[in-house]
């Protein structure tokens, strides 16, 4: 509760900040010092000391792993603004204002970590998404930005309408007529027809969030219309924030009945990583190549969907973790760019060695190599589906596709240490000390969760 | 009434805003669409709404009224959304002029 | 004592990860060769040493300094255990001895970026020597990907002109059989038995010889394996990758490569392959053994014709490797003995053959045998060198091969004579392309293009001569490895039979 | 017993003297290498011959001796061992007499050599003699195995010793791949006894008391008849028989000293050993012996055939080596073990004889080996020319030089085995004695057909190689009275008693049958005639030559080329192997294999290239997919169960 | 048949007429007057099954401030019928068939749902104001208050989007 409070506290300040702050550069600052405050908040009410004491009516209900996800999100968070705080000064003037929709994006993701009613569910993933929608646009005068806030927003919309549809039909379609997600549950018994309709709607509308195949469309070229700071803020924190959604609402609803819809989730799992890893081999755009590398990352993360046991919810921690910083990392250094190709990077291991470095441990942990992150994520990911036992094909056809992704991370690797540098593009990136600095601890805390993921794992069971 | 017939109804509402949202190149009228498709949740809801008139939750209010307060907050969403939407159709036609959703193409492939 | 603080694995693992990082910083080109070449021989001091503290029947209490277990992730039952066994040691010594060999006898090449280079080398090192030592299979497969990464890098980055396509083909060819093994090796860990309270399952490599596993997930299991280890050695048809990426690494790497990676694949089948998946390795011992066959005859017969001298060992490396394959999977005490004694046998040799062809390469500027010609005139002793070496590699009595090659020959007859009937065909090969390249490029005249060819180093001219030492001391007594490695074949054979 | 205990010098001073030789060939000097070079081989047949005095002891039981683990792995374990019998003294005597001869030779011969070269060649042969001789101590297969590819590396390396051309080096690498296939049949016999009897030392099988081949009294059993039949593919490499036999003429290429090593005292007579050696196990397969005796007999009929048109002065002493590796082992096919032995032995003598007497010849011509183009030389060159004639009537078999005594003993034996063996071997020699004498004179006889500068330059050798020459040729003479036939003195056949316990064995299982004495000097007195007259015709006949005399018949062609068998063999094995090579590199690799591989990749590009057509940048498009997959979702949900 | 079928049939019928209506007019503005139809139609319905606040609240938000609205926007653009180019046939044709495949899809399969034949009868007062109120400021009090996020993020990307800023060039 703490953290939806702050978050909207802290975005109601940065909206009124917009007003006072008469430099463009406070507002990073501002919050900088708004998400620290957070994750202590936050941090302190993992251990059991509320400052707000609200009735939520058991609408909310905040456990240790949800807690635990929040506190990832937001530390992923301030990295993300010591990094790229300063980008967002590169959309327009509007400063203050961009992070106050960033925090009322965060007010969203602590929702839908700990929803317990679908109505709180809708509202979270509309939270998430409407500030989103501006941002993606908020470049206004670009018509990439432009074009990619309309999608975004039409689409997100129909998907909106699909999954209020599905709640409707569940909720007619559940005897006690709750839209509790624990109350829907029901056992292992035959799924009524109007729960099934409804179970697709959903899952088809969470696909469509967390961009799954085939409602995977809009995120490749939201992700390359929306300023690239965006951009990384959605395609991470967003994203899994997402997932964790997903998982929730399908474990807690459906979860005893797992066997009656687990083809489709082997379906959309099967075209996900399919879809991702084949068309991002072609891009030429890093930015485009991340998006379908999200994609694609997505449909490792489904497999805590498909598996539903312990080890999945641990993974699926793990995965947002290493995914998020991964990214966040790499988007940082293709927002100092001017040019977004693969042809970008050439060089870079010459001009700018430390940036390389970590770019390439980045890289290597989406690979997915182990001694990051990235592998131990996807082992657990991995391993959850094996002990789920069933379908052991796709486990396999999974690491098939993760190979594909080598192909395409490793191009970038390639420019990196490979190629000569081209010496008129990304001649001068501003890159500064402190940025090089951050790049090594996300480097390190990749490495260090590759080695040791109970750093994260351990809490949920704390 | 039985309540299939509004079950149908809102289904056919539905897809008669999804076939708008498919068909239609206007962003206006695509928005309007979807504005249908809620629509057609909302009547569904209250639909059902009056099916579990009988159920009581542990607050004592009937499980009718939490449909209906849901429909209360679907059409909060859909102000807020039309908000946003309309804001963002206007910035687009603002640079030009054209509220095709096919006329920027940019993004693709 | 030591062993209380350091045991000799991880004295193994440590030392050349640490220069490895450490050599980053020296940018100085000289200093950073000197102190790779040094930190190699602290590592093989280490493994000589380690040598020595084998008699674990005799003296039980060496088991201390050759085992060490730390608890790493107790929740999935993964633990930091490493070992040496005699394989174990066979190999982290093959490994600790081929990187002071690789260092001096390169010693005279310049890399750019050389500190990266060389820590690139000792990186790999660390790597190589994880995978013999791990007796978790998490672990392991750690090793197993961590140590392809910083080769990945030395080739692509030193490399020829087509360099960066072979090397990622090289890349991604390892990496989907790693991604396979590492499903074979969740769904095994599954149904381990629990090694200890905090977890149901283990990755420890006893709970794997013990994992309760029918026939039928055998069979599929030991693919996922097996194709793995089977692309690293390679086994034909898995081979493709390697004369292309041998033909484009830089020759330090390359000697890595063949020298110890290979092996990588030989000592998994071994330690890895086999045990865990005993019935199945009975059923499908045929068909591999058949593949193992083809490919020797089939690179045998491609390495006649090749003109590159590096794509030619390259196919003569597969060769060999076949033989070891099918050895492995003839299954006999006396094959998987031969195996091991060919494991450190196919290192030195390889290794001396790569030397020869780097101070070829280097001195003349061409690597093809047509061109090449007359070099025993002017390097008599360059082609001593080599023709040991070549003998060796063919395998003539009193030098190392033939005993292994007569071992794993043994074994394979043992097992089906006309096997071994088709495998001797290698021994007819081999001695057909290894005298063509003896042929074509030492005897015969002079050309404009060999007559510049310069002398050796005297580091080189030691190093050859320790190799050379080494291929006469096994080929007469090879008694030395055979020793060393009985412990193993019979546990594993042991398991084997259990199952 | 005393030198028994030393017998490890025997090859190791060789040894020894490879390395000294080897290492110091720069920093010695050409004399103190010769000195040597020789002289650690006549230290060797020294001791040899003290060998020899302690077997021919009385009371004398093989002595098998054991140095140490060479391989142990598991039950099987194959110890470093020297066995010491009859045999082996013998053939150590051979080696080292006849190689410290040739050896002496070599050090005026090689002479004009550079000085590292000299050392160099001097190592070689070092080495060879090592390797010989390690192949006849050993103490079980494996150690015989060692020697066995240890002769052939040594070959390879003396037949390719002037490397610069790359003849020689075709022909060594020839004669070493060739040995090779055979060493391979050789090797799966090797493993054919291990899995079948666990053991390969010769102590351990064919022990008269405990034997484990002793023990199995099946006579032809398929096993048996399979391992004697591999171990006698690695014989006919080794001793170059039909079909690996063209090795040999090819392996000319090296100096002549190394000719007369090979063809005399090593390499050629390894096969001939091995197979004595393993008589017992031959003996026990009827059938395998029956096929070497026909091998045998048609390598020698063969071989001789084609020696009569060849003009290259050491392609006919090839061609002759061969065929008389064919009586050999004609001898062996029908049990005579003993003859074959003796024929060994005698052949040592006189072929040594020819090779030197030849490299003498060539020496004096100034490198010419065409004999065409020689003729008179035997006023110039006298101790040449008489050893050489001596060493031809022992060839011819002519009384009671060495050749008739051996040769004899082997036909009869054949003609008690099976007369048509008899005959045809009795063609071949009389082939032999036609080619040997066409040699003679044309060589010695006649007039000269050199240039003029030729004739200036003949001139006698020197006397470290005519002394060779001379006690070979005494040796050649009188060698073959230690195996007198009984026919003409009782008890005569002094090295058949000495061999007897070492066929003992093989005696009792193959019933030996005897011709009849009358017989026997019947058959004696025939061929004796019968090779007289023939040497005598070719002698006339060629003693006048001129060259360029008319048209060949289509089967003097086919005799000059050999039967054209390089060139079959080239046609069907080396050209079909390079072209299968190439196919499988630049076809079934390539394109095969790694099309498919790379296949895969572009399959994975082209994949992407059109799945991101499905991006078609229009809303419209994305959400109509999107209901698709909603569409297909509902159906497997709602309508499969 | 009594009122309340008449009543059910006439306004349903009026629902899917003006949905069609909407979807299918050329004219945008014709459009949203269309969808007010729906919207009224919608109303009724709510009416019959006694959710007047929900009707009303219908009526004021929906067609009274949303449509305006989107009247506004259309008036401030100056759309008419020739402004929507004509769209791929092919893709009108799809989103058409794929649109009844699911609706066909959907009737079918919940034909069959155990629920479908429970009668709604009208007549009671969960649906006045007075009691929705109540619930809505106990029970739902915190979604209400997480709502206000909602509205002022929307607010702020109004006004951001909206505002006239600094003349920066259109980049494409």
């Amino acid at each position: 509760m703490n953290a939806i409070i702050l978050t909207a506290i802290w975005g109601v300040i940065m909206m009124f900040g917009g007003v006072f702050f008469k430099k463009n550069t406070t507002p990073k600052y501002w919050a900088i010092a708004g998400i620290v405050i957070i994750i202590v908040a936050n941090i302190f009410e993992f251990f059991g000391h509320q400052i707000f004491h609200v009735d939520t009516k058991g609408m909310l209900r905040f456990d240790a792993f949800s807690l635990h996800f929040n506190t990832i999100v937001f530390i992923c968070t301030l990295l993300f603004f010591l990094l790229s705080g300063r980008d967002f000064e590169k959309i327009g003037i509007h400063v203050s204002e961009y992070f106050s929709l960033i925090f009322f994006v965060l007010c969203g993701v602590s929702i839908v970590s700990s929803f317990n009613t679908l109505l709180l569910l809708f509202l979270g993933i509309e939270i998430l998404s409407i500030p989103l929608y501006i941002l993606t646009g908020s470049d206004k005068r670009n018509l990439k930005s432009n074009e990619a806030s309309l999608k975004y927003f039409l689409m997100g919309a129909f998907s909106t309408g699909l999954m209020l549809m599905g709640i409707a039909l569940i909720y007619g379609g559940n005897s006690l007529g709750s839209f509790y997600i624990d109350a829907i549950n029901l056992g292992t018994g035959h799924l009524p027809v109007l729960i099934a309709a409804g179970l697709v709607l959903l899952l088809v509308a969470m696909s469509f969030k967390v961009s799954a195949a085939p409602f995977h469309f809009w995120v490749p070229d939201v992700y390359d219309g929306a300023p690239t700071v965006v951009t990384a803020f959605m395609s991470t924190i967003v994203k899994v924030a997402g997932f964790i959604a997903f998982i929730h609402l399908f474990q807690y609803s459906f979860g005893a009945m797992q066997s009656q819809w687990q083809t489709l989730v082997v379906i959309i799992i099967a075209a996900t990583l399919l879809i991702g890893n084949v068309t991002a081999v072609f891009q030429q755009s890093v930015k485009r190549m991340l998006a379908y590398s999200s994609i694609a990352q997505a449909g490792f993360m489904m497999f805590a969907l498909f598996a539903l046991n312990d080890t999945a919810r641990e993974g699926i921690l793990l995965y947002a973790a290493a995914y998020s910083l991964a990214s966040i990392g790499l988007f940082s250094v293709i927002a100092k760019m001017s040019d977004y190709s693969i042809a970008g990077f050439n060089g870079l291991g010459k001009s700018q060695p430390t940036l390389a470095l970590t770019c390439t441990i980045f890289l290597l942990s989406l690979t997915g190599i182990p001694l990051t992150a990235g592998f131990t994520a996807k082992f657990y990911m991995l391993m959850a589906a094996v002990k789920d036992g069933h379908q052991i094909w796709l486990v396999i056809f999974a690491v098939i596709c993760a190979a594909i992704s080598a192909v395409y991370y490793f191009r970038v690797i390639q420019a990196i240490y490979f190629k000569e540098p081209t010496p008129e593009i990304n001649a001068q990136m501003p890159i500064t000390p402190a940025f090089r600095w951050i790049h090594i601890i996300i480097a390190g805390l990749i490495i260090l969760l590759g080695i040791l993921p109970g750093l994260v794992i351990d809490w949920i069971y704390y | 009434m039985e309540i299939k017939w509004y079950l149908f109804l809102s289904i056919a509402l539905f897809c008669i805003g999804m076939i708008g949202a498919l068909t239609r190149r206007n962003s206006i009228i695509v928005f309007m669409c979807i504005e249908l498709m809620l629509n057609s949740v909302n009547l569904l809801l209250i639909a059902f709404s009056k099916m579990h008139m009988a159920t009581v939750n542990a607050f004592g209010t009937s499980m009718a009224t939490s449909a209906q307060i849901f429909v209360f907050f679907i059409m909060i969403v859909a102000a807020a959304e039309v908000t946003v939407g309309l804001a963002i159709i206007v910035m687009m036609y603002r640079n030009t002029h054209s509220i095709d959703i096919n006329f920027l193409n940019r993004l693709k492939n | 004592m030591l062993g209380t603080y350091f045991t000799f694995p991880e004295l193994l693992l440590w030392i050349p990860f640490v220069t490895g990082l450490i050599a980053i910083f020296i940018k100085d080109a000289k200093s950073v060769k000197a102190f790779a070449l040094f930190s190699s021989l602290a590592t093989l001091l280490v493994s000589v040493i380690s040598l020595c503290y084998t008699d674990v029947a005799h003296h039980p209490e060496y088991v201390d300094y050759n085992n060490v277990s730390y608890v790493w992730m107790p929740y999935i039952g993964s633990s930091f255990s490493v070992g040496l066994d005699g394989m174990g040691h066979l190999l982290t010594f093959l490994t600790a001895f081929s990187f002071p060999v690789i260092f001096a006898a390169t010693y005279k090449s310049e890399f750019k970026n050389a500190n990266a280079f060389y820590a690139l080398m000792l990186l790999s090192q660390a790597g190589l020597m994880g995978v013999f030592i791990a007796m978790d299979a998490l672990l392991f497969y750690f090793f197993w990907e961590l140590a392809l990464i910083p080769v990945y890098f030395l080739c692509s980055r030193w490399g020829g002109e087509k360099r960066i396509a072979a090397t990622f083909k090289f890349f991604v060819y390892t990496f989907v059989g790693s991604l396979l093994m590492l499903v074979g090796i969740i769904y095994v860990y599954l149904h381990t038995p629990s090694f200890s309270q905090d977890s149901a399952h283990s990755f420890y490599i006893a709970a794997f010889y013990k994992a309760v596993l029918d026939p039928g997930q055998q069979s599929w299991l030991f693919w996922l394996f097996f194709i793995a280890f089977a692309i690293k050695m390679p086994i034909f048809p898995f081979h493709t990758w390697q004369p292309n990426s041998y033909e484009q690494a830089p020759y330090p790497a390359v000697m890595v490569m063949s020298g110890v990676m290979v092996k990588m694949g030989v000592f998994a089948m071994i330690r890895w392959l086999i045990p865990v998946f005993p019935a199945a390795a009975a059923k499908f011992d045929h068909v591999v053994i058949i593949l193992a066959i083809i490919g020797i005859i089939y690179a045998s017969c491609i390495a006649i014709v090749q003109d590159d001298l590096k794509r030619m060992v390259a196919w003569a490396s597969i060769a060999h490797l076949g033989l070891m394959g099918a050895a492995i999977f003839a299954g006999n005490f006396t094959s998987l003995q031969g195996t091991m004694l060919a494991m450190l046998n196919h290192g030195f040799n390889i290794l001396a053959l790569w030397i020869i062809v780097d101070i070829i390469n280097k001195t003349t500027g061409i690597r093809k045998i047509s061109e090449l010609g007359g070099l025993a005139q002017k390097s008599p002793m360059l082609s001593i060198f080599f023709l040991v070496i070549a003998l060796a590699n063919i395998g003539l009595p009193l030098t190392n091969s033939f005993v292994s090659e007569f071992l794993m020959l043994t074994g394979l007859f043992h097992f089906n004579k006309w096997y071994a009937a088709f495998a001797c065909m290698g021994v007819i090969l081999s001695a057909v392309y290894m005298l063509n390249m003896m042929k074509n490029v030492f005897y015969g005249k002079m050309n404009s293009l060999t007559e510049n060819a310069s002398a050796m180093s005297n580091l080189q001219k030691m190093v050859l001569t320790v190799l050379v030492i080494f291929i006469l001391v096994l080929g007469i007594y090879p008694s030395l490895v055979l020793h060393l490695t009985e412990g193993t074949v019979s546990n594993i054979l042991a398991h084997i039979s259990v199952k | 017993m005393d030198a028994i205990q030393f017998i490890y010098l025997v090859p190791l001073l060789p040894l020894v003297g490879f390395l000294i030789n080897g290492l110091g060939r720069k920093t010695l000097s050409k004399s103190l290498i010769g000195l040597i070079g020789s002289g650690v081989i006549f230290l060797s047949f020294c001791i040899s011959v003290l060998i020899f005095i302690a077997v021919s002891k009385e009371g004398f039981t093989t002595q098998d001796i054991q140095y140490f683990d060479f391989i142990n792995v598991g039950k099987l374990n194959i110890p470093f061992e020297f066995q010491v019998d009859q045999l082996t003294s013998l053939f150590l005597l051979i080696i080292t007499g006849v190689g410290f001869l040739i050896h002496v030779y070599s050090t005026s011969y090689m002479k004009e050599e550079t000085q590292s070269g000299y050392g160099r060649y001097f190592s070689y042969l070092n080495l060879f003699v090592f390797s010989m001789l390690l192949l006849v101590l050993g103490g079980n297969y494996l150690i015989m195995f060692m020697g066995w590819e240890g002769v052939g590396l040594c070959s390879y390396l003396l037949i390719g010793f002037w490397f610069k051309e790359q003849e020689n080096n075709n022909a060594a690498k020839k004669a070493f791949v060739m040995n090779r296939i055979g060493d391979v049949g050789f090797l799966l016999g090797i493993f054919w006894l291990i899995s079948s009897f666990g053991t390969i030392s010769y102590h351990d099988l064919y022990n008269s008391s405990n034997g484990i081949i002793t023990s199995i009294s099946a006579i032809n059993s398929p096993a048996i008849v399979a391992i004697t039949l591999l171990l006698f593919v690695g014989a006919c490499g080794k001793s170059a028989q039909i079909p690996l036999y063209t090795w040999l003429p090819d392996a000319m290429a090296g100096p002549t000293p190394v000719s007369a090593l090979i063809h005399a005292a090593t390499m050629v007579t390894a096969g001939i050993y091995m197979i004595a050696r393993s008589n017992i196990l031959y003996s026990l397969a009827p059938t395998t012996l029956d096929v070497i005796a026909v091998i045998g007999t048609l390598t020698a009929i063969v071989a001789a055939t084609i020696a009569i048109k060849q003009n290259d002065i050491k392609k006919v002493l090839a061609y002759s080596t061969v065929s008389q590796l064919g009586y050999m082992f004609l001898g062996l096919g029908v049990g005579a073990y003993s003859a074959a032995v003796f024929h060994v032995m005698t052949h040592a003598f006189f072929k040594a004889l020819l090779f030197l007497g030849a490299g003498s010849v060539i020496h004096a011509m100034g490198g010419e080996q065409d004999i065409t183009k020689m003729g008179g030389l035997g006023k110039k060159m006298r101790v040449t020319y008489i050893t050489f004639f001596i060493a031809c009537i022992a060839i011819s078999g002519i009384p009671p030089f060495s050749g008739f005594f051996s040769k004899d003993e082997i036909l009869s034996a054949a003609y008690a085995s099976n007369p048509l063996l008899y005959y045809i071997g009795l063609g071949g020699a009389l082939l032999t004695a036609f080619y040997m004498f066409r040699l003679l004179a044309l060589t010695f006889a006649g007039k000269f057909r050199g240039t003029e500068d030729q004739l200036h330059h003949v001139h006698e050798s020197n006397a470290t190689i005519t002394i060779p020459l001379v006690i070979l040729a005494v040796l050649a003479a009188v060698g073959g009275l230690v195996g007198i036939p009984e026919v003409f003195v009782k008890n005569g056949n002094k090295l058949n008693d000495f061999l007897s316990p070492v066929f003992a064995h093989s005696a009792q299982i193959i019933a030996s049958q005897e011709v009849p004495h009358q017989t026997e000097i019947i058959l004696m007195i025939v061929s004796v005639i019968l090779i007289i007259t023939t040497s005598v015709w070719a002698w006339k006949k060629y003693k006048e030559y001129q060259p360029g005399t008319g048209e060949e018949s289509v089967f003097g062609k086919a005799i000059k080329n050999k039967f054209y068998v390089d060139e079959v063999y080239d046609r069907i094995i080396v050209k079909p192997l390079n072209a299968l090579s190439r196919l499988l590199d630049n076809v079934i690799d390539k394109k095969g294999i790694d099309g498919i591989v790379n296949g895969v990749g572009r399959g994975v590009n082209y994949g992407s290239r059109q799945l991101r057509l499905l991006q078609s940048g229009q809303v419209g498009s994305y959400i109509l997919l999107m209901v698709i997959g909603m569409l297909l979702l509902f159906i497997i949900q709602l309508f499969t169960k | 048949m009594g009122i309340t079928q008449i009543l059910f049939w006439f306004l349903t019928i009026l629902a899917l007429v003006a949905a069609i209506g909407v979807i299918s007019s050329k004219n945008p503005i014709y459009s949203v007057l269309w969808l007010i139809v729906v919207f009224f139609a919608i109303s009724g319905h709510y009416i019959l099954m006694n959710a007047q606040f929900l009707a009303i609240v219908n009526i004021i938000v929906y067609a009274g401030a949303i449509m305006v609205l989107f009247l506004f926007v259309i008036m401030l653009m100056n759309l008419n019928a020739e402004a929507e180019p004509v769209k791929n046939v092919y893709m009108k044709m799809a989103g058409i068939i794929s649109g009844l495949t699911l609706m066909i899809v959907l009737v079918a399969a919940l034909s069959h749902s155990d629920v479908q034949n429970t009668i709604i009868r009208p007549g009671t007062s969960i649906g006045l104001i007075k009691n929705l109120g109540k619930a809505l400021f106990n029970q739902y009090v915190v979604p209400f208050e997480i709502s206000s996020v909602l509205f002022l993020s929307a607010m702020i990307g109004a006004i951001m989007l909206g505002k006239k800023d600094p003349v920066k060039k259109i980049s494409l």
